[in-house]
């Protein structure tokens, strides 16, 4: 498997950092992008003003500025991290029907979410661990998951047991079915969907090695994938 | 028939035991802290409460949920860090859970409405929370059939009022109040600022009055405390 | 049948603009209406400012005024029946689903729509011949019919032909299914639906007349009907 | 990708035999007269369009249906005393007709730029327009299933666009653009002024610029000959 070696883009696994801006430099220029909660806001610092990406909140707006600073704090204006963020000229407002229509009727290019799993063929687990007593919220991760052309995980791969969040068939509940395209991972970019899971790159480590560490068969994605 | 009223006592007087309060806001944006102190005081209990979330620390719909007054939250994400009443009743099992997804919450918010009986969406199919619900697959995709929420009260927050009720809404604060203010039999508005009729851009309302029937105004400012 | 007699308020059968200010009159103070097109727009003209209704057109606004004359007519402001308007203080104006969505949810209080037959149970049928040939149009008619609290209909008694167009069951295509309350015609106010039809006033004619003219048994309706 | 043409001939050029065109509209208010007119040069054919009515007079959406470039219209209200080409298509069955009720129409097509895949609505039901349809009676109501109307191209007009394709319209011309816009793959729009970024109010803006593709300005005035 001598393709593999040529995967390789970094020495070393990438950081939370590193990742954020791997998945930034990906998204095509005049996107509409949500950036959901969490880990996966970071890649809005390493979008470019050349990119022109317009950002998406569910809780109304497009036009998304970077988290507001000092001054800028103004609590009608924030992200659905519930985060103080700021307005970028162009920007617009809309009620939450007319925001969800917008990311259920498939009109934003790209979302980013956290994961606890996601399957071979895109399904994904990312909103309730299932555990007995556990209280559930799902928030609007399900819209997302179903509703943007592109779904775009960020996650480590392994958990902190070590255990492959990519799988062969989610254990934790489903957030959607069939929905993630991509996942991008400190070890990996694996694509995922109805052909099953194939890895374009991988960070301080060879396919080989990643194999050993995820219990599906890997294979390197076609050039261009 | 819309009236003005100078509080928020006043406002929520009618709101009965066993009503379906929907509440406006997504965080602190949009929250009518002042109208659900109102509810709070006014005593009504037994209550089914719609809102995207379950309460947070140890005021407003939290406090309703900790003195015992909420039957049911239909809400998206109950579970925050400082969710403590709610996390508490839910364990003892002293309250029930309608867990909906954000967009289908906001969906069959908007279904309520606008007459619409029931639609099928794809969110949410093939997952837990679609369990026990009616699916079928239009053009090839597995869609859930999902039916709208009625409320007997809305309570929300908007930035102004005109004579007619047509309201103007705030940056993100926006977000489920003309939804809301759609769906329910009576919908209570607190707002920053009455302006005279005539003074609101016809192309700009954003909630026409009819949707309207008791305004009640809090000068910005007063309404910081919770945020 | 004495109490029929009490049931004439005008000594002769009243016209448009008569029967229009009749309509006018019961209109409850504070009332959103939708006046459809044609005929019942007359009604229009003899709202007074104390009644504060607010009239809606289905074409995506709230707030109308009275047809626009001179300097007044723009191109952009028109009603339901394409006929140049003005907006009042206090409109609003929003998209085509917002605007069914106000009147599919329930909102308006009343609708005046005019009709081809009404049934005894309030069935409707005002937008099809049936002819054979006859190309149908239905417009708004249908969500008027089944969104509105109260649908009122305005309309002679009589067909060219003398058929009586309160009907035990309509012959045309329906319009919509038990939803008119109440018939103004030129010759009587009918009450319509579930427990069958009665007769409010009479004009011109008492109800024993009346009653030689439409071929459903009438009765008269309890005061304050 | 938002794309700003000069001249409506560009605008429409990727528009193909057999697509589904919306054409805003109410009346002539909104009516985006010069894309039609560029629609009829274009050459396209066999098309399905999606109005309220089926043209009037000789012009625009009357002229390419009476040259035959229309298959099949989907409106509410295509009788009209001067819809002579409409009619006699009709009358020698070279036109198919999708009669919905105008509430219906708006409904289906909000339904598909909302990502819905179908909805129960008492409009028509009882009536021939529910003929062979799926009914269900829903808290004692009769109600109908009625399915998303897609498109493939929008053709509308609004008043203003900033540079990120934001719109906002006049009056009553408002109608069918906004919720077009978001049902078509493509939505094409004539503007009577192209603003900078930024001056359009973030508050009042009617359809976001990710319901837009491609901008044409017809400065106002010129466009009022087919008043």
């Amino acid at each position: 498997m001598s393709i593999a070696t040529s995967l390789q883009t970094s020495a070393t696994p990438l950081g939370r950092d590193d990742l954020a801006r791997l998945v930034a430099r990906d998204i095509a220029p005049g996107s509409f992008v949500n950036l959901g909660i969490g880990q996966p806001t970071l890649v809005s610092n390493y979008l470019t003003a050349e990119q022109d990406i317009t950002l998406h909140t569910e809780n109304g707006m497009l036009g998304m500025g970077p988290e507001a600073q000092g001054d800028e704090i103004d609590g009608d204006l924030i992200n659905a991290g519930k985060i103080p963020v700021t307005e970028l000229p162009g920007a617009s407002y809309f009620h939450h029907a007319d925001s969800f229509a917008m990311m259920r009727g498939g009109h934003l290019d790209i979302c980013v979410l956290g994961a606890f799993q996601v399957s071979v063929t895109g399904d994904l687990a990312n909103w309730h661990t299932g555990a007995p007593g556990a209280i559930p919220a799902v928030g609007g991760a399900m819209d997302l998951a179903t509703g943007a052309k592109d779904v775009f995980v960020m996650m480590t791969l392994l958990t902190r047991e070590g255990a492959s969040k990519i799988v062969d068939s989610c254990t934790y509940p489903l957030t959607g079915v069939g929905c993630v395209t991509r996942v991008y991972t400190d070890k990996a970019v694996f694509l995922t969907g109805p052909e099953g899971v194939s890895v374009r790159e991988t960070f301080g480590c060879t396919l080989e090695e990643l194999q050993e560490l995820v219990p599906v068969p890997l294979k390197a994605a076609p050039a261009g994938g | 028939m819309l009236t003005f009223v100078d509080s928020v006592n006043e406002a929520v007087a009618g709101i009965k035991d066993g009503s379906t309060v929907m509440i406006g806001g997504f965080g602190n944006a949009g929250q009518p802290f002042e109208l659900i102190d109102a509810l709070m005081d006014c005593g009504a209990t037994d209550l089914t409460v719609v809102n995207n979330n379950a309460g947070q620390g140890d005021q407003g719909l939290a406090l309703l949920i900790k003195e015992g007054r909420v039957r049911k939250m239909i809400c998206s994400f109950p579970r925050q860090s400082d969710s403590w009443h709610f996390d508490a009743k839910y364990k003892a099992g002293e309250i029930e859970l309608e867990l909906v997804p954000q967009g289908n919450l906001a969906e069959r918010i908007r279904a309520a409405g606008a007459g619409i009986g029931g639609f099928f969406t794809p969110t949410g199919y093939g997952t837990m929370l679609a369990e026990g619900k009616e699916t079928r697959i239009i053009d090839g995709r597995g869609q859930v059939f999902e039916t709208p929420i009625h409320a007997d009260v809305a309570l929300i927050k908007a930035l102004k009022a005109d004579g007619k009720g047509n309201l103007v809404y705030r940056k993100t604060a926006r977000n489920f109040g003309p939804i809301m203010a759609a769906a329910a039999k009576q919908t209570i508005v607190q707002v920053s600022e009455i302006v005279p009729t005539g003074a609101l851009d016809p192309e700009t309302v954003v909630t026409p009055g009819i949707y309207v029937n008791t305004i009640v105004r809090i000068p910005a400012g007063t309404t910081e405390k919770a945020a």
